[in-house]
């Protein structure tokens, strides 16, 4: 049997299989005895013709498989687009007292808010690179500085921060709203 | 699976039964098959049209022109056979028995002629149809059969998709930090009389700017390297007035030696306590009424 | 988007999708505008493409998707020793007759087979999704109309009812088998 056709029917039972096949599996679809060798050298083989597809051969715990390359899930979430995750209330109040009122120490934050800064939600703002540190205040304990970074700009859509819807008339309002209550 | 096992076509051609203990390996040409063979053959007929087209090929006879007296004799032999050994199956063969013999009796009546109609119609008519109907779609079923289908014949393709292989973030819009900060401050309204002044904000944006440049050029530059003249008067107004501010706020410290002379910025950011005793000249400047 | 970007993000949606993709769906996957001709030509191209590999696309009732080639079937079936169910005479002719004759009822199957259909019957039809209940005919008892799904006609790779076989004629048919003996 030709080493291409032996290709071939590694491709199409690896394309259609449901869960990852095995090299005892593999080894299954041929009458001739495949060695462990020449049939890793297969793979091996299909996995660089494949380099150009939109999938790729991947080897996972419990065998082989075709799998959608990640550059593409984007795309394919499309057809069923789930939920987006959504930033705990915490998140959003502390994002938006940095952004508003940056720099800010953690100290600010928490006495606007009126609660304890988990830091955790810090963390979460760092890690998606909204937020650093920009320098440190000098009162005791030389508190960080939070401000919003570019990315954080370009994320939002926003040039620069003086975007940001006005403060100035939600104040107002707010206050409004409270005095006639 | 409730599947009844198949029994190919073919084995109806070939020789299945044996009689008296020999085999049978040609099917009588006249209609006559003992009722053993068939009994042998019971469960291979899907039913009483079924078996009728079976004994009318056996016979090489035209549908078209069934001889219903000997058919009719043979059908009576096979439903014996079958109430000998299998009764439930009898109910829709007996009908069609007496379907049989019905049209058979009015075959040897003299057919009266309608008036106006130059035929009369042949009481086979209406068994030949449904015949002709059920071998239609006996063979259709054979022919659906044969076709490729998935699972059998080919398998679908579907690659793993890993959606943990890109991480979803949150998306937050400009208005989610406007709805944030009206909740933010609605809570200080509610629990204190807390007052929430407002703010310039582009100054607070370029005081981050301010910030951050002096740590990407090691804390220390001169005055003017702050400033881009592609920002415009109000940008470099702005920008003037947010270091002022960060001036006032103690986080950099704006010197200069002697009038004229280049004027430092620094953040006094990780300075140590000492730096700070050292300092007391007019390096605060006015406070920016905010 | 280049056209050759585009062809990729509709190779991997079909390759990885669990049912035929419609063009509906396809166009889904781009942010631009998609014409229905440009689709069908690079549908085409793909299909093209992918003639020398053991995997081919396949337009049917419900869409596109991609298949192992009937070829393949010898090695692909060592890997499952369990046999694809066999369907009975009365399963298939019950098949045939709804596919034919749809919409049917009951009643219609048994005129036609001169038997009473086996609940079993409809039943491993329905379990395998490949007839429903399409209505009631307006008559006494409100019989159920049966008809063929669409996933149907995708499992024997048809896109319409039209392109089943067509019915034979019997009486030449029988007169032929006469001649010959």
């Amino acid at each position: 049997m030709a080493a291409s056709l032996i290709k071939k029917v590694l491709e199409a039972a690896l394309l259609a299989t449901r869960e990852p096949l095995t090299t005892h599996d593999m080894k299954k679809l041929f009458d001739e005895e495949l060695s462990s060798e020449t049939l890793r050298k297969l793979l091996d083989q299909i996995r660089a013709e494949w380099a150009e597809r939109p999938v790729e051969l991947v080897q996972l715990a419990s065998g082989w498989r075709f799998r959608t390359r990640a550059e593409f899930l984007p795309y394919l979430e499309r057809l069923n687009p789930e939920k987006p995750p959504k930033y705990s209330r915490a998140v959003l109040e502390t994002l938006a007292i940095i952004a508003y009122r940056q720099p800010v120490t953690r100290g600010d934050i928490e006495e606007i808010r009126g609660v304890a800064v988990n830091p955790n939600v810090v963390k979460t703002l760092e890690e998606r690179g909204w937020i650093d540190v920009v320098g440190h205040r000098d009162t005791p304990g030389r508190p960080a500085l939070f401000a919003t970074t570019k990315q954080f700009l370009d994320d939002l859509g926003l040039r620069s921060v003086s975007e940001l819807p006005p403060l100035e008339q939600i104040s107002q309002t707010l206050e409004l709203t409270h005095e006639n209550q | 699976m409730n599947l009844a096992v198949d029994l190919p076509q073919a084995t109806l051609f070939e020789p299945v039964a044996r009689i008296y203990g020999e085999p049978l390996e040609t099917l009588p040409q006249d209609l006559y098959i003992p009722p053993d063979a068939l009994e042998i053959m019971l469960d291979a007929f899907e039913g009483p049209l079924d078996l009728l087209l079976y004994l009318i090929r056996k016979a090489n006879v035209d549908i078209l022109d069934i001889p219903m007296a000997p058919l009719t004799r043979q059908y009576l032999d096979y439903v014996e056979a079958m109430r000998a050994s299998n009764l439930e199956l009898a109910a829709e063969y007996l009908v069609m028995a007496a379907m049989l013999i019905e049209i058979k009796s009015r075959m040897l009546l003299p057919r009266p002629k309608l008036p106006g109609d130059d035929e009369t119609e042949d009481p086979r008519a209406e068994l030949v149809r449904r015949l002709m109907e059920y071998e239609q779609m006996k063979l259709a079923g054979q022919r659906l059969n044969a076709m490729p289908q998935a699972e059998r014949e080919f398998f679908w393709v579907e690659t793993l998709v890993e959606k943990s292989l890109i991480e979803r973030l949150p998306e937050v819009s400009a208005a989610d930090l406007r709805d944030a900060w009206m909740a933010v401050v609605r809570q200080a309204l509610l629990k204190r009389n807390h007052k929430i002044s407002r703010e310039e904000l582009s100054v607070r944006e370029h005081m981050g700017i301010i910030l951050r440049a002096l740590q990407e050029k090691g804390g220390f530059v001169q005055f003017e390297t702050l400033f881009d003249p592609a920002m415009g008067p109000p940008g470099l107004v702005v920008h003037f007035i947010a270091m002022l501010e960060l001036g006032r706020e103690k986080l950099i410290r704006i010197t200069q030696t002697e009038a004229f002379a280049p004027i430092y910025v620094n953040l006094r950011d990780g300075e140590a306590e000492e730096t700070m005793l050292e300092e007391g000249d007019g390096g605060e400047p006015d406070q920016e009424g905010a």
